[in-house]
């Protein structure tokens, strides 16, 4: 292995073992890889900003064929605006900017979560609980129907909850706890595997012993 | 002037954009992609002012020699340390303003912008997402406590669920016979997976989507405009 | 928009073969002549065969980027081939379905298609052909009910803000989560410890952010006027100059516009994990008080709660991230859940319109519970149209 | 919920004693036998049924951040072909495919010594394009790969000779983490040309392909994440990568179970005490 290999190595070995630090206690260790980190992976994502998105969709664009790409100068103008922040007085420049993108976000998530949070879920759930084909599944088709409008009831706001209105909604407040429960336990074998990964790069590249 | 016109400007790109969603025809069908294309571009643009801010305040720390003031130093070299190799020699794909820099790859055995990524950045991230599996435990013990009815509908489905999923999970009811079939854990977790999980997690979604809809239009409409700041 | 012409040069061969020498006379009648008519009147019948039997056409109600092909052979196996620009054919499907939808095309050009169905006994193949043009529409109908559905939440919206500026007022139940910032902020106060909030790890192009914001801007208000520290970091550009916006103004509303600090709310990166670490930084060395995770987190969110716990801080979360929701709810103290969230803004403002907007959510929920149950009694009753309107959406 | 220093040392203690969990398996195999899905005995029933000299195509349709899962389903299938001494073609539809491959070859190797390049394995590398280049394969194999990876002529490629399009195979099996990636090989290979085609994919993404598990077997079985990994290992009886990290697995899993138990044990005395 070459000297950089080496190194290079040797400093994986080093950051991963800081960041575990941090399980004990703050420490310098960690400080030292936590700022190294904040300011490796802001120039990582500056770069690659640069070279996959500036350059391909706007610079180059402009550059090759400046006429024909004229619209792009709104972009780039509304950009510059957002810098223009840093002079204190014109701070209001940027609203002009934000208010566009939050203009463009708000009706974009409108009618994409429309789309597949909304109409999509309600169709999902539009089933006959009698079709499956076996004593469980019709029971489960049974709770999703029913726990899901309970649910959506749970959630719902402008009414007192007393009386007979607080049954779906304790219903469904008991359908969240299942879930909660049931995705945090399937979620462990995916966290662990993260670990595997590190213990792997620490037994078998670093320390070779296992294969 | 300085509030009214950001607000007509928010109301007329969100009201184009629900428009432009149900029509086909061009230019409205290559509206939504343009604009989320030059969002890109915007942002592009603005992530150089927390880069400047990042650059800012550990420049002040460090000149004030506040506590721990290396570490602060430590973090500005390796921000312009990375960001000098990307300029320089580029990335993997990307040549950089001197090019590709041939004679440093041959030394280093990467591009240096690469090798800083793989042995240093990889590292540091993949390690902090691996603290999970300690959190998961820790909160586990913690947490999933015998207390109300809920708490412990909350406990016992994440015990199933876990159960489940491994292999003595399965060794632990593979006596059941097969009508009991159900019971069995691995086919149990499954199930509640399917079902109540599932119908959770569309209540979450549905109203949610409710929600976003309903604050979505409260922008456009410009009743919900605190994003904007003051009248200043 | 479709035509189709059969050619077949063995079957043409066969009939004029068939019909034996071209200048054959029998009886009186020009053989020639009745082949040609034969043949021709076959040509004619064929034409109206294979128009019938090879059929491309435009999508109707889409963005003029998908042509429909379908034909009707008894064979096994077709092949299905397309003319690109010079004119050389490709296969673009083999197999035995009857139709295929061609996307990703350009409105308005002309696309021709061959047909080949193979004929093992004869040891050779016949080709139809057909040429069309998709075209752009200005509705995209499957998209009906997702319209009308939006127009109705939008509408019910409109309704009940209107009323609350007439004056009518809205209940709204209690949200635990949000009754307790005071006593966050109160406790932090008493500590002389910051308050810390993270407005979640997505973009303003993320109404959780937004919705994030709108709570950042009533919880620094509270902070100003008991003169306790807010610290804000930000994942993005963006994010940190909607911020300083809003804690700023809400200084000055407080009347204490002196006391905000700038560099109280920073960027740290635009890295998942390099943020989480900078954050974990944060908790242990500034130890805050009380610390917020509203917005949209995913995998990070553990990490964050875990860690605040570790510090004693008191912890109120919430996202719209369904996924997340467990680690928030098992390590905080208190968690907005989904929708509530969004209805934050209405709860502490108490303002009427945003009330009002909050109930026309309301009347979406009851409408989704009514859909919903329709839906499932339709599908019993096995009447399928109900749920494919909703369907044709989703597509 | 607030923390107290007898909590900090707990919540150490729970740290040391998880790190130690998952270590100790890795370093010292148990080799536990994992119950069989039936959709991991499907895709072992294909490769064992497949006839001897047939010539398989592997595509590596993943790159580094999904190896975890993915690495030990390649190693133990190619594992299972190599001893159906089936010749295996190795291909990939994402760029660092191709490495993974060169990667899983190596592992194989150590217990099949004697399998030659160009005779028993070749890889031919990455192809861009995804679902057209396995279109292209149904017409001309040749002309997709006119070398493999290290130059060789595709002519040249001994075991290749007779192959000239996707019917020539005898079945594909994609190892893949998202697009392009199985659904492409269903819908081009197997439903274009009818070539059987098998495959893993990672826990989250398995459920979306599930689907194609039907009667008219779109797809061969499916393995899916790291315990369907470890179950192919039962059934080929090898302990490999998967079956170690599977222990490492039902360990952690098993000590998280412990300290739910534990948890419990300690409100239940912190309550009684207050009580007294």
């Amino acid at each position: 292995m070459s000297f950089f290999a080496t190194f290079g190595l040797w400093m994986a070995v080093f950051f991963t073992l800081s960041i575990f630090s941090f399980l004990y206690k703050d420490n310098p260790f960690y400080k030292f890889a936590e700022q190294v980190f904040v300011g490796l992976s802001a120039a990582y994502w500056l770069v690659y900003l640069f070279y996959s998105i500036m350059l391909p969709n706007l610079f180059n664009k402009l550059l090759s064929d400046f006429s024909g790409n004229l619209i792009l100068l709104v972009p780039a103008a509304l950009g510059l605006m957002m810098l223009i922040r840093l002079i204190p007085k014109a701070q209001w420049v940027s609203r002009y900017p934000i208010a566009i993108l939050i203009g463009t976000s708000a009706g974009i998530n409108m009618v994409r979560y429309a789309k597949s949070d909304l109409l999509s879920q309600i169709s999902a759930t539009m089933i006959n609980p009698f079709s499956a084909s076996n004593l469980s599944g019709i029971i489960g088709n049974f709770l999703l129907i029913i726990g899901t409008v309970c649910g959506v009831y749970f959630f719902y706001f402008s009414k007192k909850q007393d009386g007979f209105s607080t049954v779906p909604s304790k219903l469904g407040i008991w359908f969240l706890m299942v879930s909660f429960g049931a995705s945090f336990g399937y979620t462990v074998m995916a966290r662990i595997s993260l670990l595997i990964g590190r213990l792997e790069f620490l037994l078998k590249d670093w320390l070779h012993i296992i294969k | 002037m300085k509030r009214n016109i950001p607000l007509i400007l928010a109301f007329i790109t969100g009201i184009l954009v629900v428009i432009s969603e149900f029509i086909p025809h061009r230019p409205f069908s290559m509206m939504i992609t343009t604009l989320q294309d030059w969002f890109m571009i915007i942002s592009g643009f603005a992530i150089l002012l927390g880069q400047i801010s990042l650059f800012q305040s550990n420049l002040a720390r460090i000149k004030a020699r506040e506590e721990g003031w290396y570490f602060y130093l430590a973090g500005l070299i390796s921000f312009c340390l990375m960001l000098g190799f990307g300029l320089l020699w580029g990335t993997q794909e990307f040549k950089g303003l001197a090019g590709h820099g041939s004679n440093v790859q041959n030394w280093l055995g990467n591009k240096p912008f690469d090798y800083l990524f793989e042995y240093a950045y990889m590292p540091l991230s993949a390690t902090l997402f691996s603290l999970l599996a300690f959190f998961i435990a820790s909160a586990a013990y913690r947490a999933f406590i015998i207390r109300s009815f809920e708490s412990n509908l909350l406990m016992i489905t994440a015990v199933i669920v876990i159960l489940g999923r491994t292999s003595f999970g399965g060794m632990l009811t593979s006596w059941l016979p097969e009508n009991l079939k159900f019971w069995h854990l691995p086919n149990l977790s499954d199930f509640i997976m399917e079902f109540p999980n599932s119908a959770a997690q569309r209540a979450i979604m549905i109203s949610a989507a409710l929600g976003i809809i309903g604050s979505s239009l409260r922008i456009i409409l410009g009743i919900e405009r605190s994003y904007l700041g003051g009248d200043k | 928009m479709s035509g189709g012409l059969l050619i077949n040069w063995r079957i043409a061969k066969s009939v004029q073969s068939g019909f034996g020498d071209p200048l054959l006379l029998y009886k009186g009648v020009n053989m020639r002549k009745l082949a040609t008519i034969i043949f021709f009147l076959w040509g004619i019948n064929a034409l109206l065969c294979a128009s019938h039997l090879f059929t491309v056409s435009d999508v109707p109600w889409d963005d003029g980027k998908a042509l429909q092909i379908e034909w009707k052979v008894p064979a096994d196996t077709i092949y299905l081939q397309k003319a690109d620009s010079l004119g050389a054919w490709t296969t673009i499907y083999a197999g035995s379905q009857s139709s295929y939808r061609d996307t990703d095309l350009n409105p308005d050009l002309v696309y021709n298609y061959r047909l080949l169905v193979p004929r093992p006994a004869f040891q050779d193949s016949m080709a139809f052909m057909a040429k069309a043009k998709p075209r752009e529409q200005w509705f995209y109908l499957h998209k009906l009910s997702y319209l009308l559905i939006l127009l109705a939440v939008s509408l019910a919206v409109l309704y009940y803000v209107h009323g609350a500026r007439r004056g009518k007022d809205y209940f709204i139940r209690r949200i635990s989560g949000l009754d307790s910032m005071d006593e966050a902020i109160g406790r932090a106060t008493e500590k002389g410890k910051p308050i810390l909030f993270v407005p979640g790890i997505s973009d303003l192009d993320d109404i959780q952010t937004i919705a994030s914001l709108t709570i950042l801007s009533h919880l620094a208000q509270k902070a100003a006027e008991y003169d306790t520290a807010l610290i804000v970091p930000c994942r993005f550009s963006m994010v940190l100059s909607a911020s300083r916006e809003v804690v700023k103004e809400a200084y000055l509303k407080a009347g204490k516009p002196d006391s905000y600090r700038e560099d109280r709310i920073f960027y740290l990166t635009d890295d998942q994990f390099g943020y989480v670490a900078g954050i974990d930084g944060i908790m242990v060395r500034e130890q805050p008080a009380a610390n917020f995770f509203l917005g949209s987190f995913y995998a990070e969110s553990l990490i964050l709660a875990e860690t605040g716990f570790s510090t004693g801080a008191i912890q109120t979360s919430g996202t719209a991230q369904a996924s997340q929701l467990p680690f928030f709810v098992v390590s905080c103290d208190y968690t907005l859940i989904g929708e509530e969230l969004f209805a934050a803004s209405a709860y502490l403002s108490r303002d009427p319109q945003q009330l009002g907007s909050l109930k026309g959510h309301d009347f979406g929920k009851l409408l989704v519970i009514v859909f919903i149950i329709l839906g499932v009694i339709m599908e019993i009753a096995g009447w399928h149209g109900f749920k494919a309107f909703f369907e044709g959406a989703a597509q | 919920m607030s923390a107290n220093p007898n909590s900090l040392l707990e919540r150490r203690i729970v740290f040391l004693l998880l790190f130690v969990a998952v270590t100790i398996p890795l370093i010292f195999p148990i080799g536990w036998k994992t119950e069989v899905s039936g959709y991991a005995k499907m895709a072992w029933e294909l490769i064992e049924a497949t006839p001897d000299s047939s010539v398989v195509i592997f595509s590596f349709d993943y790159d580094p951040s999904t190896m975890t899962e993915l690495q030990p389903m390649a190693e133990a299938m190619l594992h299972h072909a190599f001893s159906r001494n089936q010749k295996v073609m190795a291909m990939a539809l994402w760029p660092q495919g191709a490495q993974m491959a060169d990667q899983a070859f190596g592992k194989a190797l150590e217990s099949f010594p004697e399998k030659k390049y160009g005779v028993d394995y070749v890889n031919v590398g990455y192809k861009v394009a995804g679902i057209v280049a396995i279109q292209s394969m149904g017409r001309n194999m040749a002309e997709v790969f006119p070398t493999d990876q290290r130059g060789t002529k595709y002519a040249e490629l001994h075991m290749l000779k007779k192959i000239r399009t996707l019917k020539d195979i005898g079945y594909v099996n994609s190892l893949s983490s998202g697009t392009p990636g199985i659904k492409e090989w269903v819908m081009a290979a197997r439903d274009a040309y009818g070539t059987p085609v098998t495959g893993g994919t990672t826990a989250v993404s398995a459920p979306g392909l599930l689907p194609y598990v039907n009667s008219q077997k779109q797809l061969h079985g499916l393995l899916g994440g790291l315990k369907a990994a470890s179950e192919y290992e039962t059934l080929i009886d090898k302990i490999g990568t998967a079956t170690v990290k599977m222990d490492a697995q039902s360990i952690a899993h098993l000590l998280i179970l412990i300290f739910i138990a534990l948890g419990n044990i300690r409100a239940f005395w912190a309550k009684k005490r207050r009580k007294a």
